[in-house]
């Protein structure tokens, strides 16, 4: 095995593994404070990405598109507070998870009529577009480090506003006990409100970092909620550490598996039936690890402490 | 009689009666509709055992459906092209046989881990095991992965042929009247009242003396072993199989048939069925962007119909989960 | 009165169903693609082909009216099948064409064909299909998959590579295009990578990318059609791969994808090469008005499933006009098929003995037009009267 | 007398809370044995660990001399202990009377039974119907649980108790939010209860605790700082100062 490809792979992984941070850390401050099950995360990942390639047009810049398109996802994401997930706080999960999976129906097809189906790309200013060479001579594309960089900034600022702010406290406060919150004498529905908000947003940052790679298309968020729920699922639902410690492992768990585990299956049977199983085994490999992961600890790796 | 019971008698009867007419009028399409409609009415009757009656939110059940289907189209496929003689048959009772016990046992396993968990964590456990039979479909290359199998033979049963869409449909309607009326039997035994107690207070009938893992885990395996028999209709009715049947979206449309019919209640599922069938036609035909109002109507029946048409309809206000 | 019940009873529910009673010299054709999903992007395109196609003929083959009832498919050969079924069975279409994907058309082949319907693929190529599982009803407008990829293998070997890293999209299609390309290229295969497809396809290929560079490859051969191939083209570009390893593709880059790669300024596309049996330059008079048309009311470049889906109508026309008009007289009409006896875009062809176009296959650049629009032009001609691979594993003759 | 239920050094902590703090007690045969303490003291923590919903950190359970610390719930409710909840959780799905049969049906064997319909068992209903008599029930019998009060709901918390026919009686809170006239009944039926079983009662109601309890036991900050009679505990200058003096 190749150590500058390893490494490179490695990037890419950590790369994949902060965009799951960031939907799924949103995902987890919703689940953790509102007790609120939100596959519609998904739409607000596509929203952002949709707004922020519209905006990269109209303005020809993507950083200002990015800069703008989060309050205005964050605006979306209160919108669908507001509307939808409000009354469903006293309901049970499964209507949580019900209501919501309509709402990524609704939001999926009001892109496409938005939108279009073709998706849009979005270009990058000529800085960013490049390759970076990092020390020993390993090229990565600049933007990919961006990615990581901008990831790893939005981890450090949740970090600083979870642990060292007021509205951390009562975020830490809620995601342990809610009744302690609401007697305090907080106004809840505001607090709930920014969260939400909140989450939207960084769900439509991670939506908007991933789109000049792909592009911002219909049905994008579809892999990805389902991905981030195991993170949070495997990282403990309502833990932030939880979450960006599964978010990294899974990301490079899925990028080396894709990368290596072909090879692997190579010394145990054929090449042409280990390139055939490859692709599917590394998709089942995060599943297998949360099954294996909730087998022995149902609370997963750093549950809450009190709920 | 409840009266919930007289609307799932009303509604067996009227799938009873129905399809003979579109036959008789030619208009096999409708027959194709009624099959799949009673087919995720089974599908939906054994969901509603663990979700509305066990309390448990499976959202992996069309994993069940999907292996059960792949217990008739791997037999059938190897009869047809050679390969793994142990099961190379189109005898229906070992199609069947092998799709209910292939589920159940998956159930079993899977329903082991599942059950240590509470909550949300077993809503995603059971999708995420759902998606590993997905991808694990997928990387199998011989049975088309990703593509699918078409199934060229139909289970062979005595004195039914299962070629001819009415004797299909019966087969299906029959079975789920059976359904039905096993899952009343259940509901209403000793072991149906205890997981009840268990969805109402887990604890409660722990600190009584049940066991309540143990029972929970029966009435899964249960649960996925008719659902592994609906898959083994579909699969005949389809004549096609793909990973696609077990998609988390699909588990999802399942939930929602239950929820919408009504969630623990008996009637519950073949409402719901109808009305996802009819909805998906009806709007599909009208436009292609039919997932608009097929979404906000998904989302103002979780909002505001709590406990489902069969709620509406017999006058009682359900539970609504 | 049982005759009386069963009209009133059939009356009432055709009522319900807004059915109109089928007039006979209606042709009726059932056109599956992919609406929804970011693959309607192709689906959208040959349904606009395919209007044109019926707008040219006036709506009439002969003195027999025209319906195209389009479905989707959904990206999903469950779903496609499905759709095929109510084409089948409820609108009773005499003809089933579209057919964007290979599993799709696998999936649907037997409703179709038992159904008693002509089938015309106007992209999906199975190998399957031209081979053990053809059919005398089953015809194409496309090509099989193999063939494009086998001219691009040609073209490989033709340039000199000598060493190609492979990658594609898991599914029926992606496997027969990197059969293809294995069957007539002659270097050395450095790895190869098949991904995710499907409506939750996996579309970030760093990691692909990454292995693909590090085995060292001279060049690199993919396929991915749709929304995909624009991804693709981003991040090979992002890598910086352009000079390092000059990418070889297949129905990739189109002009689906050429216009947004236009719009975010991707240059390394420029100059990159594919193979197709159609151009929008080729020249005939077809072609010229199938393309003007097309660029008139739509605004872009015709794609080649544009191109294959305009061909399907105006072959699909060309039958009805030969049989008379008379739907029911099935050995006029597949013989009106099997003749291909009208002016295809693409020139000349002829079917095969399994129904598949014998036909010639060209080298494309992509250059900008004289507007400055990205398209593509003939460089050379491959092949000429490419037969497939699989004709003789098929037992008609 | 001989000790039914015996406690040593219990530990339980969640993260950095410690609920039960090297917790020492025992539960005379036949008696009624109270616990009372301030909010968080770690009441319900106990009697978690006691019921087996929750397992300690540390220490040792013994029940009738037998070693019961890892047991699971299911498995010593058949031993003959049984426990009511402060939070009322009855099944409110259900009706009245098909609580106290779960109840009852405990006792008898597995529920494994997948055929007949448990409503046409005339025994278990008879059963069932004598408990709800006991607890002033009996005409609610059909009633779903969820249309019945605060009180009632405790009444047949009670019910259910008895019917799991226990030998010891974990009693959580039985007065709870009842008011004054409902609390005397209550006071009432656990006096008639009284001798026939042993009771671990935790209960806030000083007077009710007063005016039953054989034995109290104060615990604070999840550690026992005194065990006596009722005499003794008022008298117990510690138990003022920790627990009466902040009332």
């Amino acid at each position: 095995m190749d150590a500058s490809l390893l490494i490179i792979q490695t990037l890419n992984g950590v790369q994949l593994g902060l965009l799951l941070f960031l939907v799924a850390s949103g995902l987890t401050l919703v689940f953790g404070i509102l007790d609120f099950v939100n596959l519609a995360h998904a739409a607000l990942y596509m929203v952002g990405a949709f707004i922020c390639a519209s905006l990269t047009y109209a303005l020809g810049n993507f950083v200002l598109a990015v800069l703008l398109a989060l309050p205005l996802t964050a605006v979306v994401g209160l919108v669908v507070e507001r509307t939808v997930a409000r009354p469903l706080y006293s309901r049970g999960h499964l209507d949580q998870v019900l209501a919501t999976f309509g709402l990524i129906l609704v939001f999926e097809t009001l892109a496409h009529m938005i939108w279009g189906p073709a998706g849009m790309s979005v270009p990058l200013p000529d800085s960013l577009n490049g390759q970076t060479t990092l020390p020993g001579g390993i090229q990565i594309p600049t933007f990919r480090l961006v990615i990581i960089g901008a990831g790893l900034a939005a981890a450090g600022g949740l970090f600083w506003l979870v642990n060292y702010t007021r509205l951390g406290m009562l975020i830490r406060a809620g995601a342990s006990n809610r009744t302690m919150v609401s007697a305090l004498g907080i106004n809840i529905q505001l607090l709930f409100s920014l969260v939400f908000a909140l989450g939207a947003a960084l769900a439509g940052l991670a939506g908007m970092l991933i789109a000049p790679i792909t592009e911002a298309s219909i049905g994008m968020g579809h892999s990805i909620i389902i991905t981030a729920f195991v993170v949070i699922i495997v990282g403990g639902i309502g833990s932030m550490k939880g979450a960006f410690v599964a978010a990294i492992l899974i990301g490079l768990i899925d990028t080396l598996g894709r990368s290596f585990i072909d090879d692997l299956f190579k010394l145990v049977m054929s090449s042409e039936a280990a390139e055939n199983a490859a692709p599917a085994i590394s998709a089942m490999l995060i599943y297998i690890i949360m099954a294996a992961v909730l087998a022995f600890r149902p609370q997963g790796l750093f549950p809450p402490k009190v709920r | 009689m409840t009266r919930q019971d007289w609307i799932a008698v009303i509604m067996l009867a009227l799938l009873a009666v129905l399809p003979p007419l579109f036959i008789w009028t030619g208009q096999y399409f409708w027959m194709d509709l009624a099959t799949r409609l009673v087919i995720l009415a089974i599908a939906a009757s054994s969901l509603n055992l663990v979700l509305g009656f066990g309390g448990l939110v499976s959202f992996g059940h069309a994993a069940f459906v999907g292996l059960g289907a792949y217990a008739v189209g791997i037999p059938a496929y190897h009869w047809l092209y050679g390969g793994m003689d142990a099961i190379a048959v189109t005898n229906g009772f070992t199609q069947f046989g092998l799709a209910i016990g292939v589920t159940a046992f998956f159930a079993l396993i899977t329903g082991m881990i599942c059950l240590r968990t509470r909550g949300v964590y077993f809503i995603m456990i059971t999708m995420a095991f759902a998606q590993m039979i997905y991808y694990g479909i997928v990387s199998i290359e011989e049975y088309g992965g990703d593509d699918g199998l078409v199934i060229d033979t139909r289970s062979e049963f005595p004195l039914i042929d299962l070629d001819d869409p009415l004797q299909l449909y019966g087969l299906c309607w029959v079975s789920l009247l059976v359904v039905v009326l096993f899952v009343r039997m259940i509901v209403r035994s000793r072991f149906g009242m205890v997981l009840q107690g268990g969805k109402g207070n887990e604890e409660r009938m722990a600190t009584l003396g049940y066991n309540v893992y143990a029972y929970q885990l029966v009435a899964y395996v249960i649960s996925g072993a008719i659902c592994g028999y609906a898959g083994a209709l579909l699969g005949n009715f389809t004549t096609f199989i793909s990973p696609e049947m077990m998609d988390w979206t699909r588990s999802g449309e399942l939930m929602f048939m239950v929820i919408l019919g009504g969630a623990s209640t008996l009637a519950g599922p073949i409402i719901g069925a109808t009305m996802f069938i009819v909805l998906e036609e009806v709007l599909s035909s009208w436009t292609v962007y039919w997932h608009l109002p097929f979404g906000l109507f998904l989302i103002l029946v979780v909002l505001y119909i709590r406990g489902g048409l069969t709620g509406l309809l017999s006058g009682k206000k359900g539970e609504g989960e | 009165m049982k005759y009386l019940a069963q009209a009133a009873v059939a009356a009432t529910l055709a009522g319900s169903m807004g059915l109109q009673p089928a007039l006979a010299d209606t042709a009726k054709i059932g056109f599956v693609t992919t609406l929804t999903t970011p693959a309607a992007v192709i689906g959208n395109d040959m349904k606009n082909a395919a209007e044109l196609a019926r707008e040219h003929l006036g709506g009439k083959a002969g003195d027999t009216d025209l319906e195209i009832i389009f479905a989707d498919d959904g990206f999903a050969p469950e779903t496609g099948k499905q759709a095929t079924d109510k084409l089948v069975k409820q609108d009773d279409v005499d003809f089933v064409t579209g057919f964007i994907w290979s599993h799709v058309l696998l999936a649907s082949r037997k409703s179709a064909l038992d159904g008693g319907k002509f089938l015309i693929s106007a992209n999906a190529g199975p190998s399957q299909m031209a081979g053990k599982l053809c059919d005398e009803n089953y015809f194409s407008t496309s090509w099989q998959n193999d063939q494009t990829p086998m001219a691009m293998g040609e073209v490989l070997n033709q340039q000199g590579v000598k060493s190609l890293y492979i990658m594609a999209p898991n599914y029926a299609a992606g496997k027969d295009m990197v059969e293809g390309v294995e069957r007539t290229y002659k270097g050395e295969i450095k790895g190869k990578d098949l991904t995710k497809w499907g409506a939750d396809a996996q579309l970030d290929f760093s990691a692909e990318l990454a292995k693909a560079e590090a085995s060292g490859a001279e060049g690199i051969f993919v396929f991915y059609p749709g929304g995909a191939g624009a991804a693709f083209a981003k991040q090979y570009d992002q890598a910086g791969l352009a000079d390092k390893l000059p990418l070889y593709s297949v129905f990739t880059v189109d002009a689906l994808s050429l216009p947004k790669l236009q719009d975010a300024g991707l240059g390394a596309i420029m100059g990159s090469r594919t193979t197709q049996q159609w151009d929008p330059t080729l020249d005939n008079a077809a072609n010229k008005k199938f393309v003007d048309d097309f660029k008139a009311k739509y605004g872009t470049y015709p794609s080649f499933y544009a191109a294959q889906s305009y061909d399907a109508i105006m072959l699909i026309a060309s039958a009805i006009e030969a049989a008379g008009g008379n739907m029911d007289d099935t050995d006029a009409l597949r013989a009106g098929l099997k003749a291909a006896d009208f002016d295809s875009v693409r020139g000349d062809f002829k079917f095969g003995n399994n129904n598949m176009p014998i036909q010639d296959f060209y080298l494309r650049e992509v250059v900008a037009d004289d507007d400055g629009k990205w398209t593509t032009k003939v460089v050379s001609t491959v092949f000429e009267d490419h037969q497939d691979s699989y004709a003789a594993e098929c037992k008609l003759n | 007398m001989t000790q039914i239920l015996r406690v040593d050094g219990l530990n339980k902590s969640f993260g950095g809370i410690t609920a039960t703090d090297n917790l020492t007690l025992g539960v005379e045969t036949g008696e009624l044995h109270a616990i009372i303490g301030p909010n968080g003291a770690g009441k319900t923590t106990l009697i978690g660990q006691l019921s087996g919903l929750q397992f300690p950190d540390t220490g040792r359970i013994t029940y009738k001399d037998r070693d019961i610390t890892r047991l699971p719930a299911y498995r010593r409710a058949p031993l003959g202990i049984a426990r009511s909840f402060q939070i009322t959780s009855l099944v409110m799905e259900m009706s009245v009377i098909d609580n106290v049969t779960l109840a009852l049906r405990a006792k008898q064997g597995h529920s494994f039974r997948f055929i007949r319909a448990v409503r046409k068992d005339k025994a278990l209903r008879d059963g069932a119907l004598a408990l709800l008599d006991r607890v002033g029930l009996a005409d609610k019998a059909d009633r779903p649980t969820v249309a019945l009060s605060h009180g009632e709901h405790r009444k047949m918390e009670i019910a259910i108790a008895l019917g799991a026919k226990a030998e010891l009686m974990l009693l959580d809170e039985p007065m709870a939010g009842l008011g004054a006239e409902e609390s005397v009944q209550m006071v009432e039926l656990l006096r008639s209860i009284k001798g026939r079983h042993s009771i671990l009662l935790i209960e806030h109601d000083m007077d009710a605790v007063f005016a039953l309890a054989d034995r109290i036991s104060v615990l604070v900050y999840g550690h026992i700082i005194a065990t006596g009679t009722p005499d003794e505990i008022r008298a117990n200058e510690a138990v003022q100062h920790a627990y009466l003096g902040e009332e």
